[in-house]
């Protein structure tokens, strides 16, 4: 029976009670609790069921690594599956529910799976669910989706925020124990800009609760006054529940602060992200003790030795009345003394190693504890927790020697540095015999962008278990951490620790070592996945050598805790099962992050309306209030059409196109790019940029251009208007500007840097409004300033003046084939000149329109929309605009690849209109032409609708397509393949539909 | 080789699985092969176990310089789907697709095959557009594919926000019988199946030069040894350019680094492929119940499997957008891998410029999906020496001009 | 996660400032050439895995274009220098030099590598 | 009297930290050789006399100022009236020399924020290093804040004032973004 015990308890104030609920029940706990010793405190031993074999499981850990204890926290929107135990914080109100179970945590349907644990080794999905075959979508798979899968999934949206924020350090240190409180010391001394990151509520990491002395003060004394040294000192920036969760190139890291999560609802961010940048980054991460791989090891009662230790010093709670503690090390002994010492009982210490000598076994024995030397748990006993223990000889195959009664298990199998953060960016790690454990190679660190090691180890996570060689090796890493960061004169002085003298560890992967498959397929290595070692044994006989493959066949190390405990067991095991020495094996690789991290963190504040930057028009409040139905166009939002009461979007388009033929409309075009173009050798550089000639334009006069990429295709278009003998104005499509400008900046600044030109990006400094319909001019006139007669201002020329008092630039050209003017005017200015035309206009009914009229008009006249009639495999001469490629030009972007075989074929697709047989019946978007087959079975497609629209004006369908040969297939009826069998015939005709001679909008 | 069955898993039970044989021989190489593969990744293998199966060459050998499925294939996000537009690529994809649908019977290893469905929003008139080009395609092409509009969405995908403000789902294209398989699972069976076949798969055999005499190749230098042969297929993935150069010759190929990761498992909440094009980012939920979830690719020169992070920021702000409801979990595990991509991101099988030498490279982020097609065709082309499904990937496309562009499926406008 | 210095206006920035533009150093084909020699510059990639010269736009910063050498293999960044240049300059050879003995320019550009065309027909 | 609005027309949010939108303001791009000396006194001129910036620095005369954009592209800040004759008036000094001169008042939208914990404001979303040791006044940064394009600098004198620029489409997203980065509880008071 865990419960807590009457004194003690570093961690928790007992003045503070928190109440909280565990699967509805009300329980009590006291402020500075972990749900996880909370539970413990209420007798609250079974905690989830395992993931495939839904075998009742505990608290095994009491920190990052804990595999077992996952909870649902929460309610309603703030619900979080998979939640650690272990790593959440007690407060007020929290509410948890155990997981992966049904109908309820004592009674599982679907531990059925542990009844037939047998049928079920590593892989076996990979030898059946095979027949018959649909089964496997609809039965098999189905089946294991429920079963798997941990948590539920959220419901509601997240209520919570997030944030990120930049820091950039000189040294960042991971981990806020004993090492990194003293490497960032000396760090900081030196005078670096230090960032120290602890991801838990407390600082001191194991030297906590394993007590000890440091300077000749007790640790946790120690602890304070190092910790408030360092708050004292300005270049110091410390974080507690803060995990470095990766480490990247080039010094990048990320800090996952969970500011809130004890805190819910408090309107503070949930969650920070810290993407930071240092220098060098200490990585005083510590050392995770391993499990013991013995059969049952995984009953609830059974848990690390070092965990039992915490329960008991942190938070006053004993896992159990009678304890037995089986190591293979003599740390293990730690727990038996804390415990005895705790007026606990220790039924008994397990120890494999023939003889143990070390001045802990030799303390334990002192106290009077048994200590069974030579020998090894055979299994644990119990159903829904441990009940005892038999034990065996420790080198043989298991033989019962004696049951020895208990309620809890502490197990040490040894230490793991913990190097994930040496190794996300491909620090090397070496195998030490000695010592049992993979720990980083310092001769190969991971290389910064100067080619030199950024990140450094200090204390256990560089392998030193010792606090004096601990203490040593944090105080030099924080010291050279500070000089290779620029701060020479950093001082490596240690803080004074006792050696601690251990006798050797005796590595052992399985117990007892002999293990016969009986046992094994019991010995549970990762408990989450419930891989055993028989899996692993398995995988090696299966050819699955590799560390990887037998990683994967498995899923030894891929469950929520990536194999914190069971990656260094489940090696040696499989290193035992292919007779290869450890280091031939050889460890997976480790990814980011250390432990999960939320997807709100990564997001931070880009959510909801900060999504994504929206590009607004000057006009864009206007249009909003005045019915707009929105459009995206690039980043832009445009409207698609403006509706009116009773109105429906297509009688809307229906409408703006009639009025603006009839009369007079308007359109917001202030999307359109506008770049300038300067110099003295700006005509050339646009000669080699467009397809046409533009050297040759007079000034004040406009040319339609076409852009091409090197490969030949069209990407751009546009009306390039000179406006002095070296500057021109050029315009893109709305999409385009910031790609054109960067196309423009990128020619002259790594090509033609000989060229003398200037460009500059104007697209947002004018507004511009298409004033277009027969009562244009009438209309222009009224506001008067600046003579816009056929005279002064001609088809495809430039006017500048004030108009109705407001500076402007007037380009007469035509997207819709009417009379047109398109008005530049300040930004600043956009809205009133808006509503000036809006009011001489009033008496043609100027009716704005969107995006959709102007596509549908512009196809009445055959004009091409890049991206509709182009898609990036598109050249001028497809689109029959050879006109627009000049053939005197030695050069331009696109000429060579434009003679390429493939480009000259005559059989390309070319642009084409079509007129549907039946009026009435418009071509579906994208609908293909076939003629014949392509081969047996396959017809063969000729090419594809670019646009298709009822026209109003025509009051007919009509549509362009790019046809193979189609400049050769006037009227020809082809074959448009329609939904199910359906065939639509349309004739081939001149894409121009309305006014071919032009003359609407020439007047 | 002892069939796989559930009879075989409850024989094997009584004696504690101790009965099981090897998945795949680990034979020595010998000193020559009719056609030595370099690469024993789901393409490299899939190409061998072809050549036997297809057309009883038999005297292969993979050679893999790590583990099997150790690159692309073991590092994807494993969608399998047939929907293209360009006529060669509709051809080798729904290839692929259609022997995927029985690919655990025929080699006896289930590959968890899952015709989940595969989703591609369009959340501008431009990409309604496209997509809707690419269904006509689709259709002619004998690939089941349909438009669905915003009410069937949200009965395919409840969990989407088909009425995200900024981008609100106009349509999709639904392609019902695509989905995912399990990829390790596929480098395992081929292999399995290949090495019954008699195919000799060699793993830890790096080849460090390329022998070429009289213009034609004549063997391969490797870590286990000189292997000599008159066909050598070059299958590396990233790595094609850096084998192309030991024969002295380059490529048209960039490789890149592309991020992907996994959310922690949750219960079934998304029961098919999702793709958004406009925001950049792709989501399915695994059998294990973790979400899979696609990144970009980096656009620089990268050999280091290594992930980056904004390109996953960028990712995850888009798919909290698309689905709200996923903010709260969290991110289990992130990684790179690294990719060939070429001048218009398709593929290239074919011939290289030395005699003798076959290349299957270039799949860019695409290339899981093809294994069973590409595997294909590429035996297909060492056999006969053509292919009709291989044909149109050839080097040559690049001199001619003759791209073969999915962009433009893709709804960029340009 | 490349963290890369603008030599243009000396900042220091986060890869995400700056948008990558391939291979540097490309010699412009134009009318003129042969198929094989356009699309060599078209397409054609040393794509090495070690020394490379590639260009970078400090896009969100100063806006320039400038070079970098890295290597593909470790990231380790030997150096960025000015945009309106042809060939590295010689300090930053020194410094591959220095850090990759034995590495010599022609590996990079393969004038010795057979099957490469190097005739760039006429630059512009 | 003109009818000319800036981009948010004044918007400001109080607090701890002040944002506020400039509301008119005169902007000039020019574009030149640095070394050339008639460029130089001719984009002093334009300033007011603010002397000729150092790299990625401003220097400021009154209520206008120099902004160093790029090595060839300064910004001139001016009264919004004022633009269009500095424009002219440059071109004309500049006249037969290589060079771009050029109004964008209305292309841009101009912040300022105000008050400790400005500069951990911009940390939330600028990947710069904004501690008073590698940033202060007159110090100037073209970057990126989350994902758009901006130019920051800091005036001289307390309270901390910083400056910020953006596209004037972008203006209302830009003010959202600070005004949430900004807020007092969300400040991690760091820098």
């Amino acid at each position: 029976m865990s419960t807590r015990i009457s004194h003690g308890g570093r961690a928790i104030d007992r003045s503070r009670p928190v109440f909280f609920s565990w699967n509805g029940k009300r329980l009590q706990g006291f402020h500075g609790d972990t749900l996880a010793s909370a539970l413990l405190a209420n007798g609250q031993v079974l905690t989830g069921r395992s993931f495939k074999y839904h075998r009742p499981r505990g608290i095994v850990a009491s920190g990052a690594e804990e595999p077992n204890a996952l909870v649902g926290l929460g309610e309603g929107p703030r619900f979080e599956p998979n939640q650690r135990a272990t790593g959440t914080e007690l407060f007020e109100g929290l509410s948890a529910r155990s997981q992966n179970h049904w109908p309820s945590l004592e009674f599982d349907i679907g531990a059925i799976n542990a009844a037939l644990w047998r049928f079920f080794p590593a892989g076996f999905y990979y030898k059946t669910f095979m027949w018959p075959r649909a089964a496997w979508k609809h039965v098999f798979e189905p089946f294991i989706r429920r079963a798997a899968g941990l948590g539920e999934a959220p419901k509601l949206p997240d209520p919570d925020r997030y944030e990120h924020f930049h820091f950039h350090a000189d040294v960042l240190v991971a981990g806020g124990g004993a090492a990194g409180l003293t490497a960032a010391r000396r760090a900081a001394e030196a005078g670096a800009r230090v960032l120290l990151l602890e991801q838990s509520h407390l600082w001191g990491g194991r030297a906590l609760a394993d007590g000890g002395e440091i300077d000749g003060m007790p640790a946790h004394e120690w602890i304070a006054a190092q910790v408030a040294a360092l708050a004292a000192m300005p270049n110091v920036v410390m974080r507690l529940r803060t995990m470095c969760a990766g480490v990247y190139d080039h010094g990048y890291a990320l800090g996952y602060e969970r500011v809130a999560d004890h805190t819910p609802g408090d309107g503070r961010p949930r969650h920070r992200l810290w993407k930071i940048r240092a220098r060098r980054i200490v990585a005083a991460t510590g050392a995770l003790e391993r499990p013991l791989a013995f059969a049952e090891n995984d009953l609830p009662g059974v848990m690390l030795a070092s965990a039992v230790r915490d329960y008991l010093e942190l938070y006053a709670v004993s896992p159990g009345d009678r304890t037995v503690v089986v190591t293979n090390n003599d740390d293990g002994y730690r727990t038996a003394i804390a415990l005895r010492r705790a007026g606990l009982d220790v039924p008994a210490i397990i120890d494999p190693r023939t003889d143990a000598r070390g001045p802990l076994a030799e303390e334990a024995r002192r106290m009077g504890l048994r200590v069974e030397t030579g020998r090894a748990v055979r299994r644990a006993l119990g159903g829904k927790r441990v009940r005892g223990v038999e034990i065996c000889a420790a080198g043989g195959e298991g033989a019962p020697i004696d049951r020895i009664p208990c309620d809890a298990v502490a197990m040490s199998g040894g230490w793991s540095p913990v190097v994930h953060l040496w190794s996300h960016c491909g620090g090397k790690l070496i195998w030490d015999d000695a010592r049992a454990m993979f720990r980083p190679d310092p001769e190969r660190p991971p290389l910064g962008a100067d080619g030199q090691g950024f990140v450094l180890c200090a204390g256990s996570a560089s392998g030193f278990l010792s606090p004096d060689e601990a203490l040593a090796d944090a105080a030099e890493a924080g010291a050279r951490a500070a000089r290779e960061a620029g701060f020479a004169d950093a001082r490596a002085h240690a803080p004074a620790a006792a050696r601690l003298e251990e006798a050797p560890i005796m590595p052992m992967w399985i117990m007892p070592a002999a293990a016969g498959p009986k046992l094994a397929s019991k010995a549970f290595l990762d408990y989450q996945n419930d891989v055993k070692a028989s899996d692993l044994r398995l995988a090696a006989r299966e050819g699955y050598e590799s560390v990887e493959h037998a990683k994967r066949y498995t899923t030894l190390g891929m469950a929520t805790d990536q194999g914190k405990l069971s990656n260094i067991n489940g090696i040696g095991i499989l290193a035992d099962a292919l007779g290869r020495p450890i280091p031939q094996v050889g460890t997976t690789t480790f990814r980011p992050p250390y432990t999960p991290i939320s997807f709100g963190a990564i997001v931070g504040e880009a959510r909801g309306p900060l999504f994504k930057p929206t590009r607004k028009t000057p006009m864009d409040a206007w249009h909003d209030a005045n019915g707009a139905v929105w459009e995206p166009v690039g980043d832009w939002r445009r409207p698609y059409a403006y509706r009116r009461a009773g109105e429906s979007t297509q009688d809307a388009v229906r409408r703006e196109i009639l009025a603006t033929r009839g009369s007079l409309g308007m359109l917001d075009a202030s999307t359109l790019g506008k770049i300038l173009v300067k110099g003295p050798d700006a005509g050339r550089f646009l000669d080699l940029l467009y397809t046409n000639m533009m050297s040759t334009l007079k000034v004040g006069r406009c040319r339609y251009g076409l852009m091409c990429n090197e490969n030949g295709f069209i990407f751009d278009d546009g009306v390039v208007v000179r406006l002095s003998e070296d500057a021109f104005l050029c315009h893109t499509t709305s999409g385009g500007s910031d790609r054109v400008h960067a196309w423009m900046e990128e020619w002259l600044q790594t090509e033609w840097w000989d060229l003398k030109v200037y460009v500059a990006n104007l697209t947002e400094q004018f507004a511009q409004i298409a004033v277009v319909g027969p009562n244009a001019r009438k209309t222009l006139e009224k506001l008067g300033g600046v003579d816009v007669s056929k005279q002064a201002l001609p088809f495809m020329g430039m006017a500048e003046g004030r108009l109705g008092g407001i500076p402007a630039r007037i380009f007469r050209i035509s997207f819709s084939g009417e009379l047109s003017y398109e008005i530049a005017i300040p930004a600043s200015q956009g809205q009133a000149m808006w509503d000036m035309l809006r009011e001489a206009g009033a008496e043609f009914d100027v009716t704005p329109y969107g995006t959709e009229a102007l596509h549908v008009m512009r196809a009445e006249k055959g004009f091409i929309m890049v991206g509709d009639e182009t898609d990036g495999t598109v050249t001028p001469q497809d689109l029959g605009m050879s006109w627009a490629v000049s053939k005197k030009k030695a050069d331009f972007i696109g000429k060579r690849a434009q003679e390429r075989p493939d480009l000259t074929r005559p059989d390309r697709k070319q642009l084409v209109g079509l007129e549907t047989l039946d009026p009435q019946t418009v071509l579906p978007d994208g609908a293909h032409a076939v003629e014949g087959m392509r081969r047996p079975g396959v017809r063969k497609t000729i090419g594809h609708v670019t646009s298709s629209y009822f026209s109003p004006t025509l009051g007919r369908s009509i549509a362009m397509a790019l046809i193979e040969g189609g400049a050769g297939r006037m009227g020809q009826v082809l074959e448009f393949a329609a939904e199910g069998d359906a065939v639509i015939k349309a004739r081939v005709v001149d894409p121009v539909f309305y006014d071919k001679e032009g003359t609407r909008q020439d007047v | 080789m002892a069939r796989y069955s559930a009879f075989a898993i409850a024989r094997q039970a009584l004696n504690y699985h101790q009965g099981w044989e090897r998945a795949w021989r680990s034979p020595e190489p010998r000193a020559e092969y009719e056609v030595v593969i370099v690469g024993g990744g789901g393409h490299g293998l899939a190409t061998a176990y072809y050549l036997a199966a297809n057309h009883g060459i038999r005297n292969v050998a993979v050679l893999e310089k790590g583990w099997l499925g150790g690159g692309n294939t073991g590092r994807n996000t494993t969608i399998i789907r047939s929907n293209y537009l360009q006529d060669p690529s509709a051809d080798i994809y729904e290839l692929s697709r259609s022997l995927y649908e029985d690919l655990s019977q025929k080699l006896n290893f289930n590959i968890m095959f899952s015709p989940r469905g595969v989703l591609m929003l369009a959340q501008t008139e431009h990409e309604l557009r496209a997509w809707k080009r690419t269904f006509h395609a689709n259709r002619i092409n004998g690939i089941e594919s349909e438009m669905v509009g915003p009410d069937r969405i949200r009965q395919i995908a409840p969990i989407l926000n088909v009425d995200s403000p900024r981008y609100p789902v106009l349509g999709g294209l639904w392609q019902p019988r695509g989905g995912t398989a399990r990829h390790d699972a596929v480098a395992w069976g081929y292999a399995r199946a290949a090495s019954d076949l008699g195919v000799d798969i060699i793993q830890n055999c790096e080849v460090t030069g390329i022998d070429v005499t009289g213009g034609r190749v004549s063997g391969v230098r490797t870590t286990r040894g000189q292997i000599r042969t008159r066909k050598l297929c070059l299958v590396v993935a990233g790595h094609a350019g850096v084998l192309a150069q030991m024969a002295g010759f380059r490529l048209p190929l960039e490789s890149v680094a592309l991020q992907a990761l996994v959310s922690e498992p949750i219960k079934p909440c998304l029961d098919c492929v999702v793709m958004a094009n406009t925001v950049h980012g792709y989501m399915s939920q695994s059998d294990k119940g973790e979400l899979v979830i696609g990144g970009g690719t980096d656009g620089f020169n990268n050999y280091t499997q290594r992930g980056s992070f904004h390109h996953i920021e960028e990712t995850i702000r888009a798919l909290v957008e698309m689905f709200p409801v996923i903010s709260r979990l969290k991110m289990l595990r992130q990684w790179g891998g690294i990719v060939d991509v070429t001048g218009d991101r398709s593929p290239i099988i074919g011939r290289a410029p030395v005699e003798g030498i076959y290349l299957n490279c270039g799949w860019g982020t695409g290339g899981f999906k093809a294994i069973p097609g590409s595997g294909w065709a590429t035996a297909g082309l060492l056999a006969r020496g053509e292919d009709p499904v291989a044909g149109p990937f050839g080097l040559e496309r690049f001199t001619e001009g003759r791209m073969i562009d999915e962009s433009v499926a893709a709804a960029v406008a340009h | 996660m490349l963290q890369l210095t603008c030599p243009c206006c000396g900042a220091t920035g986060e890869e995400t400032e700056f948008h990558p533009g391939g291979e540097a150093h490309l010699r412009r084909v134009g009318p003129g050439a042969s198929d094989e020699a356009f699309a060599g510059y078209m397409f054609t990639r040393k794509n090495p895995k070690g020394v490379h010269f590639e260009r970078w736009r400090h896009v969100y910063g100063c806006g320039k274009w400038f070079h970098v050498a890295r290597c593909t293999a470790t990231l380790e960044v030997f150096g960025s220098y000015r945009a309106d240049v042809t060939a590295p300059p010689p300090e930053i050879l020194a410094r591959i030099a220095q850090r990759r003995p034995g590495w010599r320019l022609e590996d990079w550009t393969g004038e010795s590598a057979p099957g490469e065309d190097v005739d760039g027909g006429q630059g512009a | 009297m003109t009818k000319a609005r800036s981009a948010l027309n004044g918007a400001a949010r109080d607090g701890a930290v002040r944002i506020e939108e400039a509301g008119l303001q005169g902007m000039l791009t020019l574009r030149g050789d640095f070394e050339d000396a008639r460029f130089r006194a001719a984009a002093e001129a334009a300033a007011g006399g603010a002397p000729f910036p150092e790299r990625r620095r401003i220097s400021r005369k009154g209520e206008r100022a120099l902004l160093w954009m790029s090595p060839d592209e300064l910004l001139v800040l001016l009264p919004w009236a004022e633009a269009d004759a500095a424009a002219a008036e440059a071109a004309r000094a500049l006249d037969g020399v290589h060079h771009l001169a050029v109004n964008v008042s209305d292309a841009r939208a101009m912040f300022r924020i105000i008050g400790a914990g400005a500069r951990e404001a911009l940390a939330k979303g600028a990947p710069v290093d904004l501690s008073r040791q590698a940033f202060g006044p007159g110090d100037l940064r073209r970057t990126r804040m989350g994902q758009l394009a901006v130019a920051f600098w800091q005036e001289d004198g307390e309270p901390e004032t910083f400056g910020l620029i953006c596209f004037r489409s972008v203006a209302q997203y830009a003010f959202d973004a600070l005004c949430v980065a900004a807020r007092e509880d969300s400040l991690p008071r760091a820098l």
